[in-house]
């Protein structure tokens, strides 16, 4: 039952958390750099932390010599995650924006109907 | 029929060891039980009263709905009742009941265990659902809820009453089914009798476990749901809400993610069980084992990748509504393959029309209108015109009563013996199950056609060209309220009798019926040790524990 | 699995009448907080897919908020529960090897840090309250900037409060084993509650590791 | 068949309605046929096999590839073609016309408000022409509600905070029926409206005179209904208590004074002026914050208002 606790001892611990550390350094230094768009800036960071958080699951977590199930489960939750990000964000990527010919204009001149209730909102206040 | 010839191997275990489990212990005592037994029977009598609170509710809604105008309530006290009606159903009955009521029974006894993998977390998972119904309660006293029970913002978050409340209840019972299902998949994984391999095991435990994945997968996304909305009443975050530039379609994202699979969540283990009933009913081999243990573990998947059919007209992207309806044929497919498995295994059967057969066969004809009516739903340019129409609502009542709660109805009478030691009076069966059938299909089946004549749903009022169809849905529910009662009837009847059930009054092959009924403390005496497949019908019965023989 | 009889005098008083044997019921315990794991995952996720499309609907907002944060603190608390990730593993490592008092003190240390985060987070959280940095309809920061900050920071106190309250659950769990490692109830036959407080402690580690990102880092 | 037709489904006011209703029908049979066989061999089965004697062996028939892959493969094949059939319905009935009539359509709880190109607006009836392309750009002003019209077999969601559009021509000339069909409270199930499919004729009327029963309706009843729908209701009561506006009653006659010092008798012109550019002369007491009912109200609901404010002595 505890084979794993003999096979990755302290030296590699010790050589997880310095890694961990530097990262840590590496993504908060390229959080002053501009990459050139907002979202370059955003990948880089979750790559990175991605990095770490591999580190983490595969020596502090043990899943490298652990029961295989548990990385199933484990990949299979991000996995689901996934699934919950993409569709989301396939609807409202995909969404028509729809602005009506000259909505805008007749909202600036109907601006002033916040005061008092509209007469396009009559009726059962 | 040959009862349990259960001599102990040996005599040290002592007397304690041979009480059956019913009578193991004060009845204080039950309260901190860890025995996946008692808390099973303790589910099953909080489900069937808040069944019974749930019905009430769907009785006065049918009631006002009689004739159009006010009936018997106002427009207020209509939502909330259809509210309270909808959310006590889902979230404290059709969820819980097969898998914590049934499942916690029936599953480590189908295994050869003595208990599912951590009983502590059983009963802590029985507390809190007890903790959330209170609050429901609570909630309910309280004011009330009329949001329906799907809780759309940016209704959910302005209307009055103690939202956050039930939401909160909502919240807590989430709890409750993911530590149940964590500990079912655990219990599936390291449990099993020796010798019994993956596909040794019962069609009931392939269900069952298919149903816990959903569990931890999926409730884990409601909880955060709903604490979003609790925060979003609260403190105003406007992430659900259009005036603070949140997005109310995201909160259907959000809230589909979790209730679409919900719903083979209350299906899966519907199929479960009459997986289990055909079979054994028909002294029959399960035809077709692997494609319906699969399909089981599919439908989980897959259940994930079709909840944007909810929002066809939700103002989500055209895009997302045809990927969404695509997959959602998809999960047809596996759906279809088990009603052909289950026919196909009673074909040369030799089959009893005892009561769990009959609520089986209910179940085959019930539940093929509601899959089968899920495919005008799925297709995008007719569910448009259906879409919260009362074809929907006849549609899911199909399914999750139809289907889930007559399967439940199946397993209930399947394993009552067992659970009580005592027999039914079988003639009394029959005729509740005459008045439960045709009391559902005159409630649901008219709806159907009120729903494709444009009759929306959440209608407290309605135009008089719908009179004819609403009269006749009310007198169903009547009919089929008389169906229950009776029930009621005569299974407390059976309760107060002596015990008289047979180990095995069914003849079946699984590890459930070769212990004594009601089974010991320890389910077993000695470990099982696997020698048939659980449906071997065609040879001899080989029994599994030793000293067993029918 | 081994065919042996159930309710005999177990080899040792850890294992539960329903095992097997220990083993059996030290991988099904595992495999139990992996499962719940799994759906911690999944409710932190349902934050970050929130925060993650409303930041793609207010990028300016989101670059607004993040100003509000103090990338100097984030960092250190990311530090603070790195190494206390670090101790843990090693206080698991210690109890699976027999060495009490190794154990004990890397527990310990576990706590010193895990402390440590709290404080920042208290000085940080108290610093926001003062500037009415606050979520959604309490957001009365003076200093202008879009009115989705209030959206924001409702995200920023649901996310690192949620994570706080797992930090300290974490905190009294850790507590609770250095008292039982301290009495030398774990060994290398028993150190199940150990291993698996660990495995709870670096997700909370985990959440973090993106958190801080997300959070503090988006420009 | 379309004596089933008519039997499940309300009239047919579209094109696209006919091609709803024939995907519908379709899959009903094809779905009745299913269902037959499961029934069929339901009830078949358990009387054929019924048992006899208890204790027999069964036969060992525990799978048939087949078979199984008959009823994988032929579902399969049949749903993939229900799903290119609706998914071609819905996509035509979405394409965007470019001479489409753009009225927009404002829910609110518990009322559907319509404003139509040239500006003039209806409460509660759409005045649409037949068989002219018509493109509704919908949102709403406090929760969700969702247009429905059966006759078109189509509905959408109406979302605050969002525009979404619904597009449709409607070929049957007629009063049609129009449900809120997302929840929203207390009045959800009489959050009606209707939809009038108008002769070119009727509609150009429309667009000049207002509805049809406008002409018709006796002058006071119409100026209480204006009263009341088109919001006159929100600021100037009618039992003398003060609101936003002055009350209506006692008002017929009266000499009020003006925020500027002067003084008007309240009479037709004073009013009409008040309906058409209200800021002009406010009384004292109140704030000039009436917007204005020009291309709102028609000339005989003017005369209706006036008259009504005369009956409210």
């Amino acid at each position: 039952m505890s084979e794993h606790a003999h096979s990755s001892g302290a030296r590699v611990y010790v050589l997880t958390l310095v890694a961990l550390l530097i990262l840590t350094g590496i993504t908060v230094g390229a959080s002053y750099i501009n990459f050139g768009s907002a979202s370059a800036n955003i990948i880089i960071a979750i790559v990175i932390a991605t990095v770490k958080v591999s580190l983490v699951a595969l020596f502090f977590m043990h899943l490298r010599h652990d029961n295989p199930l548990n990385a199933i489960i484990f990949i299979s939750s991000l996995i689901f995650l996934g699934i919950f990000l993409a569709f989301p964000l396939i609807d409202i990527q995909s969404r028509d924006k729809i602005i009506p010919n000259g909505l805008r204009v007749r909202e600036q001149v109907a601006a002033p109907k916040q005061a008092a209730p509209a007469p396009a909102a009559p009726a059962h206040h | 029929m040959a009862d349990i010839v259960a001599t102990p191997k040996s005599q040290s275990h002592g007397d304690h060891y041979d009480v059956d489990y019913l009578n193991d212990g004060s009845l204080l005592s039950w309260l901190t039980t860890v025995d996946h037994k008692k808390l099973g029977v303790m589910y099953l009598w909080s489900i069937l009263f808040m069944f019974f609170l749930g019905g009430v509710f769907a009785l006065l809604v049918r009631l006002e709905l009689m004739n159009p105008g006010q009936t018997i309530m106002t427009a207020e006290q209509y939502n909330k009742a259809f509210t309270l009606h909808g959310a006590i159903m889902v979230f404290l009955v059709i969820i819980p009941s097969i898998p914590a009521a049934l499942g916690n029974f029936a599953l480590p006894l189908m295994l050869g265990a003595k208990d599912v993998a951590f009983p502590r977390l059983n009963l802590l998972s029985f507390w809190i659902y007890v903790t959330g119904a209170i609050i429901a309660t609570v909630a309910m006293v309280t004011g009330g809820v009329d949001t329906g029970w799907t809780f759309y913002t940016p209704y959910s978050t302005t209307t009055d009453g103690p939202v956050a409340l039930m939401t909160f209840a909502a919240f807590v019972l989430g709890f409750s089914s993911i530590l149940t299902g964590v500990n079912f998949v655990a219990t599936v994984h390291k449990l099993r009798a020796p010798g019994m391999g993956w596909f040794k095991m019962p069609l009931f435990v392939w269900g069952i476990y298919a149903t816990a994945i959903i569990q931890v997968l999926a409730t884990p996304v409601l909880a955060i749901t709903l604490l979003l909305l609790i925060f979003e009443r609260l403190f105003g975050v406007g992430v659900f809400d259009p005036k603070l530039g949140g997005d109310p379609v995201l909160f259907q994202h959000f809230f589909w993610f979790y209730s679409h699979p919900a719903v083979y969540i209350m299906i899966l283990p519907g199929m479960a069980i009459i997986s289990e009933v055909i079979p054994t009913m028909s002294q029959k081999v399960f035809f077709g084992y692997k494609a319906t243990a699969f399909s089981s573990v599919a439908i989980a998947i897959v259940s994930f990748v079709v909840w944007g059919h909810h929002m066809f007209t939700s103002g989500q992207s055209q895009l997302a509504g045809a990927i969404f309806s695509f997959l959602t044929f998809l999960v047809g497919i596996p759906s279809a393959i088990k009603v052909f498995n289950w026919i196909t295994t009673m074909y040369k059967g030799s089959i009893s029309l005892a009561a769990p057969m009959l609520y089986a066969l209910m179940f085959l004809i019930l539940f093929g209108i509601g899959g089968l009516t899920g495919i005008f739903l799925g297709t995008m340019s007719v569910d448009i015109h259906l879409h919260d129409t009362y074809f929907v609502v006849a549609h899911f009542h199909y399914v999750m009563m139809g289907s889930t709660l007559i399967a439940f109805l199946a397993g209930l009478h399947f394993w009552w013996p067992k659970m009580f030691g005592r027999m039914y009076n079988e003639r009394a069966a029959q005729i509740a199950a005459f008045f439960v059938f045709i009391g559902f299909n005159a409630t649901f089946l008219p709806q159907f056609l009120l729903g494709s004549r444009g009759m929306p749903r959440r209608y407290y009022d309605y135009l008089p060209e719908f009179t004819p169809l609403h009269q006749v849905s009310t007198v169903g529910s009547w009919l089929l309220g008389l169906g229950f009662v009776i029930m009621a009837g005569y299974l407390f009847a059976s309760l107060r009798k002596k015990m008289d059930a047979p180990s095995n009054p069914w003849h079946a092959r699984t590890l459930d019926w070769q212990t004594s009924s009601p089974p010991i403390t320890h389910n077993f005496h000695e470990i099982p040790v696997l020698k048939q497949g659980p449906y071997d019908y065609f040879k001899p019965f080989e029994p599994s524990v030793e000293g067993y023989h029918e | 699995m081994s065919s042996e009889s159930y309710g005999h005098a177990a080899e040792h008083a850890f294992r539960q009448h329903h095992f097997v044997n220990s083993e059996q019921q030290f991988d099904t315990s595992k495999l139990g907080m992996w499962l719940f794991l799994a759906t911690e995952i999944l409710m932190f996720g349902g934050l970050f897919v929130g925060f993650g499309l409303m930041q793609a609907n207010y990028p300016e907002a989101w670059v607004a908020g993040h100003h509000h944060l103090d990338r100097i603190m984030g960092s250190i608390n990311t530090v603070f529960l790195l190494c206390s990730s670090f101790t843990m593993v090693m206080a698991v490592h210690a109890s699976s090897t027999n060495q009490k008092s190794k154990t004990v003190l890397n527990l310990l240390a576990t706590l010193a840090f895990a402390g440590g985060f709290m404080v920042i987070k208290y000085f940080e959280y108290s610093h926001k309250f003062h500037e009415g940095i606050l979520p959604g309809r309490y957001f009365s920061y003076a200093g202008g900037g879009p009115p989705e900050q209030a959206m924001f920071f409702g995200f920023y106190f649901a996310m690192t409060g949620i994570h706080g309250v797992h930090v300290l659950i974490g905190m009294i769990l850790i507590a609770w084993l250095t008292i039982r490692a301290q009495r030398g109830e774990f060994s290398s036959a028993y150190y199940t509650p150990v291993d698996l407080i660990g495995l709870y402690w670096h997700l909370v580690d985990l959440i973090w590791i993106y958190l801080f990102p997300l959070l503090y880092l988006v420009s | 068949m379309n004596w089933l037709r008519d039997w499940m489904m309300p009239l047919a006011a579209s094109e696209h309605a006919k091609k709803v209703d024939d995907l519908y029908i379709f899959t009903f049979w094809l779905m009745l046929a299913f269902f037959i066989l499961i029934v069929y061999l339901t009830v078949l089965f358990p009387l054929k096999y019924k048992r006899k004697k208890e204790g027999v062996m069964t036969i060992n028939f525990s799978h048939n590839l087949a078979l199984e892959l008959a009823w994988s493969v032929i579902p399969l094949i049949l749903v993939i073609g229900l799903f290119f059939w609706g998914f071609n319905d819905y996509v035509e009935s979405r394409v965007h016309q470019n001479d489409a009539i753009e009225v927009h359509v404002t829910a609110n709880k518990w009322n559907w408000a319509f404003e139509y190109p040239d500006g003039s607006r209806s409460i509660k009836a759409l005045h649409v022409p037949v068989n002219k392309p018509v493109r509704l750009i919908l949102t709403s002003e406090d929760v969700l509600h969702a247009f429905f019209i059966p006759a078109l077999r189509t509905k959408t969601d109406v979302i605050p905070g969002r525009y979404v559009e619904l597009p449709f021509t409607a070929t049957v000339a007629g009063k049609h029926q129009v449900f809120c069909a997302e929840y929203c409270g207390r009045g959800h199930s009489g959050m009606f409206a209707e939809l009038y499919v108008d002769t070119p004729e009727q509609y150009e009327t429309f667009l000049k005179e207002g509805p049809e029963e406008f002409k018709t309706m006796p002058l006071v009843e119409l100026g209480k209904f204006t009263y009341n729908e088109a919001g006159c209701k929100s600021c100037h009561t009618i039992d003398g208590t003060k609101s936003e506006g002055p009350s209506f009653k006692n008002l017929w006659g009266k000499s009020e004074k003006l925020r500027d010092g002067s003084s008007v008798t309240v009479d037709e012109s004073y009013i009409r002026e008040s309906i058409l550019n209200p800021t002009a002369k406010v009384v004292a007491g109140y704030e000039p914050v009436m917007p204005s009912f020009q291309g709102l109200l028609r000339d005989r609901q003017i005369l209706g208002v006036i008259e009504y404010i005369k009956s409210l002595k």
